[in-house]
């Protein structure tokens, strides 16, 4: 069975510092993948790396046959990867339906983008209600919802989620955890950088943990979940 | 005795209420910590503290001065001094340049001595200059004085902002979750020296995600949600109460 | 009143080409952050483009009936396209590589480009100024108590109806939302898919184009090219740009009439020769009042 | 690191390295006189520059051609004085040094400006070198206390003349051709430059001593286009026509251009000698138009026939305003340093011989495309004709000229 | 020979920028100095030493705009305006204009406060503006106060300036027609500039300013006021024009409008960019070389050109398209300028990759 995604001996440096030292992980077609640690350990790094926001030192990342490091970050977004960035990063000035009008960019026709919105907004029936809305003002979980939501208009193979519940109420934090359920349910493959690691893990096949720019561990998600050194680490608690 | 109070604090952006009647003491001498879940208004209420945003509603007082109407430069010369959530240090210049800057309201060097480099100025420069590397050396980062800030490490960048902080001898520290990306040994560093930082006679406010740091070094502990204080009490109090439990910390699994 | 209204006419012809000026300068900063210094000098060749093109059909003696509708066309169209891939081309050799280079450089960048075009065009066309042909003939029109020239219809209908497709562009279409987008963030436009570059090199024609019009409109009314011109009327229309509140499509149409009106009519009132210190004097009120301009938006900052 | 800064220095190598090899190199043959101008050549004067810079190589190439007592041969050596793209007096000045610091430079022509000349008489009034303008018109460059003051480092010696003529004397000439013309109400407005502004003064002075009518003053702002407000305003006024200070450049062209467009194209204008050339930016729209020029009727003087043929043979384009100006001024210069290389015995001969040639009387004055010239204890040209031209289907044609008593 | 001046200072500078030696730069720059102050005893004529004392005054002037857009990172495309009143300063008061003739070596005093005070008055308002905004306003300051000392005309001589300025005297020998002072009156000035700068640079004002370029925000709770800080960089930015404005005035005896109009503010600006803003050295390569450029090389080009290759070229009808090219390449090759300052160095190092993982 061929991974969807191959990263191998990634490498990224900021100016003098290395940010990740050779990390090499696999997501198979249909997991959810969960990356764990600290802050500063190198999770937005491997995100940004992967869907070519950063420049990569070395090391190759396939996706599916295609090797990446060729290629600019528009053109990762048209081969099917959506990345759910980090502070959600909507387009604040513009209303709803332009942002997931926008998560469509790459599709040509009006029709077929018109069919993907209504599929989307069938998730997020909150979006609906504010479709004419500026996204600068919807709450902080909507905000997440339209992330979210923009990255499906495209329809991606893959969906890279940069810390989806951050800042959100614990309540509308499990609400988004639901909606990648679904997503997932629908066949999407999904990578997940979390820090409420209690909830990634809860949703995830498979969890690495990074540290310092270097995977330290790679496990089952209920494995890791189950380790003492994880939980006292990542999960909270004495 | 109370060194930073408030009463009935609220602040809203718009329709957002992001600080809903707060009341708040802090006593001289303490460590007392905010938590809660991210936009619950933490660091709202920091920004309300020195000046960022003014509140809309309520009081503030810091060692019995209202800072209702002051910019955040007088409040610092109440002597506040605070870390950032996202590090705000001056990138492009030394580790020992930003804890100089740090020092600024310790020096009463003015535009003339500046233009002139008087006998002052230099006086006061080898002054600062000393106390900055002994600050560094205070916060563990001896060594790191002639690097860029920016070159440093995340964890050293941590520090190096709460040596700037400290440069200022502050009555009142707020830290802005200063363990964020920290690990676990580097927490350990981190505790003692903000335990070190207290027996100095600082008192220190701090917002924190970290639940064994907050319980561990807090002799109090608030906790926001929605804007609201929904507890306040010392660690084992707050690890017990059923709606911290249910707003932020969650049923253990 | 008959001199208000009339004045009130000029200043709107005047502020139509400012505005479209000023289109030029907003669209780029909002995208790149940039002052293009280089695009009034973008403008003058606009107006050279149309004015060569008009010469060359009159020579032929193609300007009558038809022909004369179509002549002013073909210029326009010509001065539109020129200036379209000028601009883009500066973009592609003169500001692309310094994207990620510390802020000022670009700005010097653009200066230096801006002499060069000044002297390019200089050589082209010589250092006199030349007659921008006649083409539009201009009896009065008595509209009420209000006389106005068909020409000047002509310049503010041209211009208005560039800005309304402008407007209907950027929000409508696919390219306009592209371009919004990267103004906005760079890094989530590329992540949906959209090629960054091309939608700054997309900018950089559309306001190239807009200078065009820009070119064609201003030599038709002030009936003369300059290889200097670009320098005062950029200035101006920059100074549109951010009374509107920079990277502000509606800001910078009303800044660029407000600053025709204001020159027209500081003309009338105080003298000519008090007219820039009037409309530069307002600048500097209207920024100390209002930070941002006067439709741009002040976002807090994040903490 | 290192190796971008080497890059650097080695760049600046190769720019000041040749260059300062070849400035400071051998001086060329000692049988060239050079003939050292100053004039704005690059920038917003650049049109003017360069036809009042052809007009010189004009004449020098002629004096050349015909062959130079002593087997000299002249050489032009022109400097720019603009700075990024304006003319500049401080430029001027250093320019001036630099020629005089070249000892084969033994006459100066320029410059264009009269504040470039202003800042540049104090030194080659204490360089004790010939320098001549074609158009620096500002009275107190030779006139009064002002004057004076310039010539302070020196003051028995007067170094500077110029071919075209004051401020005063072209304004007042035009005040008179205008109520010859019946034109009595006059709107004034000019450059605020300082030709434009000087001419405009002097004009509404005059012409309102003379009895006209002058309904308004008014300044146009650098880097305007649109004239339109300006002359919305005028209108109101209902003037017989406007008279104009400045050049066709400043804004000249344009104005009587937009006449038109505010409907008031059958309302005369008129202005001094900086708008010659205004049928070439006003089109047909440049009739009604009248100007002056400080010199006799062209068509009648054989001299401005064969000059303008020779000038369009040569750089085929039109002659600019002060074109012939230039030449006379080079014309001048030229004749004064061969009767002075005669007077040295065919030897290269000094500035101060130079100067002591050059003409001030009907006797030796110096034959030109704008008259026969010679100069006033001032510097100012002897026996100054003024004349009126009008633009009539776009050509220029004389109406009247003024003789001037001295 | 003027290319060789400036030949010798420019390496020398580049010289000073490389050795870490601090013994080393001293002896350097005090060669430089020795060389500049002797020089004119064996080598060089009048013209040459009129352009190294005009570009002397541009060095000040770079200097003290260094201060504002450099140390305190106020991006003032107005300078010029503040040259322009040093030079009107001694213009209206030492000069038959008013018959007024006070001296030369109060008015330098006078200018640099009342050029500092206009410094205060534009900034008070407006140094609450952000990047660009605040350029503005200062670009509209700097096109409003040439033309209204045009406009002014009974006062100012309107467009034809002022001329015939006082020649001032030291202790009663006047300076007569000899620019040779001015070239030693603005070496000395360069030298004070220098001093002053590198005061400020390490002073707690120079502090405040890197402070307040980095990071405002953070500045502020440092507990430094902003606002006066940003005032005193416009201030005293302004005063060394002020000065430069002065000896600008004096030695030409004569102002006039034209002489201070937006392009004098570009142009310092540029010398700023080009020469790498911030570092003191390195602004004054920057400004020692577009004034070589300026006021030799371009305005001398056919001269030079046709004498060393012996044609008859004419390049004069193409010094923007040189000059346009000259800033552009050397922004496209070096765009943090011939020496930058090891900030800038770093920061240019960095660009792109700014948002480390936070």
């Amino acid at each position: 069975m061929s991974a969807l995604l191959d990263v191998r001996g990634l490498e990224v440096r900021y100016g003098g510092i290395v940010a990740l030292r050779g990390i090499d992980f696999r997501v198979e077609e249909g997991e959810i993948v969960a990356l764990l640690g600290a802050n500063g350990a190198g999770k937005t790094t491997t995100l940004r790396a992967i869907s070519g926001l950063l420049p990569i030192r070395a090391g190759e990342i396939f996706f599916g046959e295609t090797n990446l490091r060729k290629h600019t970050a528009d053109a990762i977004a048209r081969l099917g990867i959506a990345h759910v960035p980090e502070g959600r990063r909507v387009f604040t000035r513009m209303t709803v339906r332009e942002n997931l009008e926008l998560g469509g960019y790459a599709v040509s026709s009006r029709r077929d983008l018109e069919a993907r919105i209504d599929e989307t907004l069938a998730i997020f029936p909150r979006l609906r209600e504010r479709i004419a809305q500026r996204a600068g003002t919807l709450s902080g979980g909507e905000q997440q919802m339209l992330a979210i939501g923009r990255g499906l208009v495209a329809r991606p193979r893959l969906l890279v989620l940069d810390e989806p519940s951050l800042g959100l109420a614990p309540l509308i934090a499990a609400q988004i955890f639901e909606v990648l359920r679904d997503i997932h349910s629908r066949g999407t493959t999904i990578v997940l950088v979390e820090q409420n690691a209690h909830a990634a893990l809860a949703l995830a096949d498979r969890g690495y943990v990074l540290r310092n720019g270097e995977i330290a561990r790679n496990d089952t998600a209920a494995n890791l979940a189950r380790d003492p050194a994880v939980v006292a680490a990542y999960l909270g608690g004495e | 005795m109370s060194l930073l109070e408030l009463a009935g604090v609220s602040k809203r952006f718009g329709a957002l209420t992001a600080v809903s009647n707060v009341t708040l003491d802090v006593e001289e001498g303490a460590i007392f910590g905010i938590i809660g879940p991210n936009g619950a208004g933490k660091s709202t209420l920091f920004n309300l503290l020195t000046a960022i945003y003014r509140f809309d509603e309520g009081s503030i007082s810091i060692g019995g001065t209202s800072i209702a109407g002051l910019t955040t430069q007088r409040i610092a010369r109440l002597g506040v001094a605070r870390t950032f959530q996202n590090l705000r240090l001056f990138g492009n210049a030394s580790a020992l340049a930003n804890v100089m800057v740090g020092e600024h309201l310790l020096l009463h060097a003015n535009i003339i001595d500046s233009l002139l480099d008087t006998a002052r100025e230099r006086r006061e420069r080898a002054e600062a200059e000393r106390r900055a590397r002994e600050l560094l050396r205070f916060v563990g980062i001896a060594g790191v004085d002639e690097h860029f800030a920016r070159n440093l490490s995340y964890g050293t960048q941590r520090r190096l902002e709460i040596a700037r902080a400290l440069a200022a001898r502050p009555r009142l520290l707020l830290l802005d979750e200063p363990a964020a990306g920290l690990n676990p040994s580097e927490k350990q560093d981190l505790l003692a020296l903000i335990r070190a930082i207290r027996d100095t006679g600082a008192t220190v406010l701090l917002i924190e995600h970290d639940m064994g740091l907050v319980m561990n070094l807090c002799e109090r502990i608030a906790v926001l949600d929605y804007g609201e204080k929904i507890a306040e009490g010392t660690p084992s109090e707050i690890r017990e109460h059923p709606r911290v439990i249910e707003a932020y910390l969650g049923a253990p699994t | 009143m008959h001199e208000f209204l009339a004045q009130l006419a000029n200043g709107v012809e005047l502020g139509a080409i400012y505005a479209l000026i000023a289109l030029g300068y907003t669209l780029v900063y909002g995208i790149l952050e940039l002052i293009n210094f280089a695009h009034g000098d973008v403008y003058t060749f606009g107006s050279f483009t149309a004015l060569v093109v008009l010469v060359a059909l009159r020579a032929a003696n193609l300007l009558h009936g038809a022909g004369l509708i179509l002549g002013i066309v073909a210029a326009l169209v010509v001065a539109i396209l020129a200036c379209a891939l000028l601009n883009a081309g500066i973009e592609r050799l003169a500001y692309r590589r310094l994207r990620k280079a510390p802020r000022l450089a670009p700005l010097i960048t653009a200066i230096g480009v801006s002499f060069m075009l000044e002297n390019l065009i200089e050589l082209w066309q010589g250092a006199a100024p030349v007659p921008f042909p006649n083409v539009i003939p201009n009896p009065e029109l008595e509209i009420g108590a209000l006389q106005v020239g068909v020409q000047q219809i002509v310049v503010v209908a041209l211009a208005i109806a560039t800005m309304i497709a402008l407007h209907f562009f950027v929000k409508r279409s696919r390219l306009g939302k592209a371009m919004r987008a990267v103004a906005q963030d760079r890094d989530a436009s590329s992540l949906v898919g959209i090629d960054v570059d091309r939608t700054i090199a997309i900018t950089f024609l559309i306001a190239g184009a807009l200078a065009g019009v820009a070119g064609f409109v201003g030599g038709v009314s002030f009936g003369s090219a300059w290889f200097l011109n670009g320098f005062g009327a950029g200035l101006r229309a920059f100074t549109a740009a951010v009374l509107g509140g920079i990277g502000n499509i509606a800001g910078a149409m009303l800044g660029g009439f407000l600053i025709g009106l204001l020159e027209s009519f500081s003309t009338w009132f105080i003298g000519g020769q008090w007219s820039n210190v009037a409309v530069f004097s307002v600048l500097i009120l209207v920024l100390v009042f209002r930070p941002s301009g006067l439709l741009g938006e002040s976002l807090p900052e994040k903490v | 690191m290192r190796s971008p800064r080497i890059a650097a220095l080695a760049a600046l190598l190769l720019l000041a390295a040749p260059l300062s090899a070849c400035s400071s190199g051998p001086a060329p043959a000692s049988t060239t006189i050079g003939i050292g101008v100053d004039l704005p050549l690059s920038g917003a004067d650049a049109s003017v520059g360069t036809s009042t810079l052809d007009g010189i190589k004009l004449a020098v190439d002629r004096a050349n051609a015909q062959g130079v007592p002593g087997g000299f041969t002249f050489a032009v050596q022109a400097l720019d004085d603009t700075q990024q793209g304006v003319h500049n007096p401080q430029q001027g000045a250093s320019n001036v040094r630099t020629l005089i610091a070249d000892d084969s430079v033994l006459a100066i022509i320029g410059p264009y400006n009269s504040n470039v000349a202003a800042a540049e008489i104090p030194i080659t009034n204490q360089a004790g070198i010939v320098q001549i303008s074609p158009s620096a018109v500002s009275d107190g460059l030779t006139l009064g206390k002002d004057a004076a003051m310039l010539r302070r480092a020196n003051p028995g010696v007067k170094t500077f003349f110029r071919v075209c003529t004051t401020d005063s004397r072209q304004g007042s000439a035009a005040a008179r051709f205008a109520l010859d013309l019946k034109l009595k109400r006059v709107y004034i407005v000019d450059d605020n430059e300082t030709y434009g502004l000087d001419l405009a003064n002097v004009f509404a002075r005059d012409f309102a001593k003379l009895g006209g009518i002058v309904l308004g003053r008014d300044h146009i702002a650098p880097d305007t286009q649109d004239f339109k407000a300006l002359l919305l305003k005028i209108k109101g006024y209902k003037p017989d026509f406007i008279f104009f200070g400045g050049t066709t450049s400043t804004g000249g062209g344009l104005l009587r251009r937009q006449m038109f467009d505010v409907g008031m194209g059958k309302v005369a204008f008129m202005g001094g000698d900086g708008i010659p050339d205004i049928a070439e930016v006003a089109k047909k729209r440049a009739d009604g138009t009248y100007y002056t020029v400080a010199a006799p009727n062209a068509d009648l003087l054989p001299a401005a026939k064969q000059f303008v043929t020779a000038y369009k043979a040569k750089f085929g384009s039109d002659v600019g305003p002060y074109s012939a100006n230039a030449y006379a001024a080079t014309q001048v210069a030229i004749s004064a340093i061969e009767q002075a290389i005669v007077a040295n015995g065919k030897k290269m001969p000094t500035r101060a011989q130079v100067l002591a040639k050059i003409p001030n009387s009907a006797k030796n004055e110096v034959l030109t495309p704008i008259g026969p010239i010679s100069f006033d204890k001032n510097g100012d040209v002897r026996k100054p004709v003024i004349s009126l031209y009008a633009i009539r289907n776009g050509r220029s044609a004389f109406i009247e000229q003024l003789n001037l008593s001295e | 020979m003027i290319y060789a001046y400036a030949f010798v200072a420019i390496a020398a500078c580049v010289a000073i920028e490389r050795f870490h030696n601090r013994k080393a730069k001293i002896a350097i720059a005090l060669a430089l100095a020795a060389f500049l102050a002797v020089g004119p005893r064996f080598y060089g004529n009048e013209a040459v030493f009129s352009i190294l004392a005009d570009a002397a005054v541009y060095v000040m002037l770079a200097l003290g705009l260094n201060i504002v857009v450099g140390f305190a990172g106020l991006l003032d495309l107005g300078y010029a305006a503040f040259f322009a009143i040093g030079a009107y300063t001694y213009g209206m008061l030492a000069s038959p204009q008013f018959g007024l003739h006070l001296p030369f070596w109060a008015l330098l005093f006078l200018a640099a406060a009342l050029a500092a005070l206009f410094g205060a008055l534009l900034g008070a308002p407006t140094l609450r503006l952000h990047g660009d905004y605040l350029a503005i306003v200062t670009l509209g300051f700097g096109e409003i106060v040439p033309q209204i000392f045009q406009n002014l005309t009974k006062y100012t001589g309107g467009p034809n300036g002022i001329a015939a300025l006082d020649v001032p005297t030291f202790f009663g020998h006047s300076f007569g027609a000899s620019v040779m002072p001015y070239y030693y009156i603005a070496l000395v000035g360069i030298a004070l500039a220098l001093w002053i700068s590198r005061n400020l640079r390490e002073s707690r004002l120079g502090r405040s300013w890197m402070a307040i370029r980095e990071d405002e925000l953070a500045a502020k709770h440092a507990g430094i006021d902003v606002l006066r800080a940003k005032l005193a960089a416009f201030a005293i930015g302004a005063s060394f024009s002020g000065i430069g404005g002065v000896l600008f005035a004096a030695k030409l005896a004569l102002v006039s409008p034209d002489l201070f109009g937006f392009q004098v503010s570009v142009l310092i600006v540029s010398m700023l960019v080009l020469g790498g803003m911030g570092n003191i050295v390195g602004v004054v390569v920057g400004s020692l070389l577009l004034t070589i450029v300026n006021s030799a090389l371009l305005p001398q080009i056919n001269s030079l050109v046709d004498a060393s290759f012996h044609t008859t070229l004419d390049l004069s009808n193409i010094h923007f398209l040189i000059y346009g090219a000259i800033l552009v390449g050397i922004m496209l090759f070096r765009p943090e300028g011939l020496l930058p300052n090891r900030e800038r160095r770093a920061e240019l190092h960095h660009a792109g990759e700014a948002e480390a993982e936070a």
